[in-house]
């Protein structure tokens, strides 16, 4: 049913975690199965150098959130914005029709973040 | 990695006796039971040996078994079937709010086709309450369908009372005894029960098979119409490895039930305490005591249930959460919530259903792993790191 | 004694190849299709496979085939579930007198539900007349069920042209296909089909399986309400043994089709041709040359097809009069009869049906065997010792 | 689903045959299937000395027929009267439900071959 990628990371995800004094902290609940995510970001020069997440919800929830984590380390903000969930769950090979939701938080999640993070900063 | 299968009331793998039983069937003994010759003449005879077999486990006479292909067509059978047959006399069908979706869905039907469905509740134990269910009885009450033990709680509801008082009232009673068949004893002259479904793949024989009793005289409409198989009731080319395949697994679970369900009880409750004692903040679904004795239904607060059934079967364990063919629906068992189980609660239920191959060291190696597994989703969980806070604030 | 099996229409062993696929899902790979672990993560991969090697031999989608547990069930479902789901569209049907009892039935049961059906005629070689069909329509029609092929005389249907017909006036149109796949090229697309039902047993797969295509947008109510599988068509857990058995079956059938139908040919026109000869007053029923590569229904006048029966499966070969699922009913066929053959005639009729085994020294053994048969029989029948006379008589 | 008894006699029927000039014959059809048995008798002094039969049917049809002229031949007419379709069955050793009728025919016949006797005598 999940690829390996979505087992790999759910198996061992990347970046769980808080990260006390955070830069910019935000959220995401599904409406659809209330799966729930945290992300905390540690920002530097606009770019992204830590970031922590806690995730309550299935395999593919938790396997978006960390491909997420993995995927914006290092990056601009404005790149961390303009990811998308459907790029999270394409670089976990795909997921299965029904799991598709649950890759929808990781994206939203560390948006809210951002916008945390900007409007702390504004 | 030894692979621990604990999904028994999901379906069970053919026990070793009942593929041997069934093996000569497929190819050499293979003929229409209809047929006058060789090939026919040798499977009448080992139809209606099968047929004997299960009407000794549910203690009924062998014509009243309907051979069918699962338990999911046993229940529209008697439920459809009767209401069909019976619409003159009535339009009310009482059942409760813990059936099997076969049941559920067949209700919900019958409900567009003009029939009134009562779903009675269960309390926080799941267990249904007789009085209540009497009181729903109208005179347009034609049949009562409660299921004799619930499939992801296993809890078992009081059949020989609610037989007592459908019986004092005339009205027709089936029973989905899928999940109790082979683990408690089942008779359907005690019961009173007028109808009864079960389904191979529960009990050692294979997917593809069950059977419906219908007492003699209750006349039911059928649902696959055509040649005059199980004397009009059914139609269709007989299964007959897979109704031989049934007849054995009845006869093995009739050999040593009450043996069976003690080792498994202990088994069960060992699993059960275990857990208990080394996850904090967790609770078994379901009666304490009134339960199926395989069965264990168990939450784990703070935490998703699919995403412990994935780190359980990394480590070969075969475990799952809610009733199996609802596991590509969305939303939480619709069982675990009438019995009004906090929603985060039972979002993290899981279901094991323990066989007779397992074993004590299967149970101590799941009490090896699990408690891991918890731990490391909790720590992933931001309501498990807030219910301090959530605790705090709550006694504030 | 060599035993000869010739009742292939009425049943069929499983095939060496299909045991082997079937084997491992009994008790190795045994969970169930829609589980998250181990266990069921085996099993739906062949699931799927199954169906599309289904769906490859009828030129379907993998996702218009929905799998049931024999033919009667598939036969049932279509008609049924198509009558109530465009029961607002209007309540008439149009069928044949010569179909199956699955589907004689099914519509019998409807027109107690307030549907009106017509039973179209045959002529005298079991052929059905297109442009009666098409006259037979009417603006409350909303479903045409047409068998393939004939399961007593082998008669082949104008599927193609049926379809057409039905496509033009934007009629449902289902086929009774379980004689006809597997022996004759089917394909959905070219015959304009919007529902097929097939089974198992027929072509060397095991009892208890079977399909029913449902052309995508085709809506129809369920038989069996439950769970969600088969896209909430038809619910009850996979009899995933008999699924993969299915689609190997289809699988060897789509391989060599047209071999196995010559063969099948060249030993059926031997088997009648020498039976012909050899037999004086005796007859074929059914159409000369629109018939299945595999079936001979034969009449010996002035005897009782069962006895001629008996005495063949006496000398180890097995044939059948008439369906074998009416064996255990009075009358004569209701096909034969409708053809309009002569009582005495249509009372003698024996049905050969060949299958991928049979060999020519099985067909010379018969052709050995039965004209003695038929002479003892006709020793004793009074109406034989008559003819002359009645001869005589009608000469006079 | 037949009895040994029954194939024994399906398979070698005792009496088959025509009588000439028999000193009773009778027939009877069944109404219900269309069977059909002729009865052949020699009779002496009241006894039954020769009995021939000619049957179309099932093979419970003939098995019954062969099996009801064994049991008559060297009986009294009026034994031969009691006999019952009954008796013949039973002496089959039972038959299955729905082939019962098809031993309707066996006394019957015999029957109406010692009344066309009698008839013909009186
Ligand atoms: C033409 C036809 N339709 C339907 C059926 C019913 O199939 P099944 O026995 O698998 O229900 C048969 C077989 O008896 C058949 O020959
Ligand atoms: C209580 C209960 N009823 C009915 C069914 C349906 O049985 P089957 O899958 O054989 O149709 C099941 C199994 O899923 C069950 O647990």
């Amino acid at each position: 049913m999940y690829s390996d990628k979505v087992i790999d990371h759910f198996t061992n995800p990347r970046n769980v975690g808080e990260i006390e004094n955070a830069d910019g902290v935000g959220e995401k609940v599904s409406s659809s199965c209330g799966d729930r995510m945290k992300v905390f970001l540690k920002v530097e020069d606009g770019i992204i150098k830590d970031i922590k997440f806690q995730t309550y919800g299935c395999g593919a929830a938790i396997a978006s959130s960390s491909m997420m984590s993995e995927m914006v380390v290092g990056k601009t903000l404005q790149e961390a914005l303009d990811l998308t969930n459907d790029q999270v769950a394409d670089a976990l090979g795909g997921l299965p029709a029904p799991k598709l939701h649950c890759s929808n938080l990781a994206a939203d999640a560390l948006h809210e973040a951002i916008k945390n993070y900007q409007a702390a900063e504004a | 990695m030894k692979r621990i299968y604990m999904d028994n009331n999901a379906t069970t793998a053919v026990r070793p006796e009942v593929m041997e039983a069934m093996l000569p069937f497929f190819r050499e003994h293979f003929g229409n039971p209809s047929s006058v010759h060789w090939a026919g003449r040798e499977t009448g005879a080992a139809l209606e040996a099968a047929r004997e077999k299960v009407a000794r486990l549910i203690n009924c006479d062998p014509a009243e078994i309907v051979f069918t292909s699962c338990g999911s067509e046993g229940d529209n059978l008697a439920i459809k079937g009767v209401a069909d047959a019976r619409r003159d006399r009535g339009n009310h069908i009482i059942t409760t709010e813990v059936e099997h979706p076969a049941v559920l869905a067949a209700c919900k039907f019958l409900e567009k086709q003009g029939f009134e469905v009562t779903y009675l509740p269960v309390d926080e134990q799941g267990m249904l309450d007789v009085d209540a269910l009497e009181a729903a009885i109208t005179d347009k009450t034609i049949l009562i369908s409660v299921m004799w033990a619930n499939n992801e709680t296993g809890t078992l509801f009081p059949i020989e009372q609610i037989g007592a008082v459908a019986r004092k009232h005339k009205i027709c009673f089936h029973t989905d005894a899928v999940q109790a068949i082979g683990r408690v004893p089942v008779d359907v002259e005690k019961a009173q029960l007028d109808l009864l479904a079960i389904s191979g793949h529960k009990i050692g024989a294979p997917k593809g098979v069950g059977a419906l009793y219908v007492r003699k005289g209750v006349r039911l409409t059928p649902l696959i119409h055509g040649g005059h198989q199980e004397r009009n009731r059914r139609a269709g080319t007989h299964n007959l490895p897979g109704i031989v395949g049934l007849g054995t697994a009845c006869e093995m679970a009739s050999a040593d039930l009450q043996n069976t369900a003690d080792r498994l009880r202990r088994l069960r409750d060992r699993l059960e305490q275990g857990l208990l004692a080394a996850i904090p903040e967790s609770q078994v679904n379901g009666h304490p005591s009134q339960r199926l004795p395989n069965t264990l239904n168990i939450s784990f607060n703070y935490i998703e249930g699919e995403a412990v059934l994935l780190f359980l079967d990394m480590q070969g364990i075969a475990a799952s959460s809610g009733s199996a063919c609802m596991s590509d629906s969305f939303g939480q068992s619709h069982v675990i919530d009438a019995m009004g189980v906090d929603p985060m609660m039972a979002n993290s239920a899981i279901r094991f259903g323990l066989g007779y191959d397992n074993s004590e060291a299967d149970v101590d190696q799941v009490l090896e792993i699990l408690p891991g597994i918890v731990k490391k989703l909790r720590d992933m969980s931001p309501f498990y790191h807030e219910r301090g806070a959530a605790k705090l604030t709550a006694n504030s």
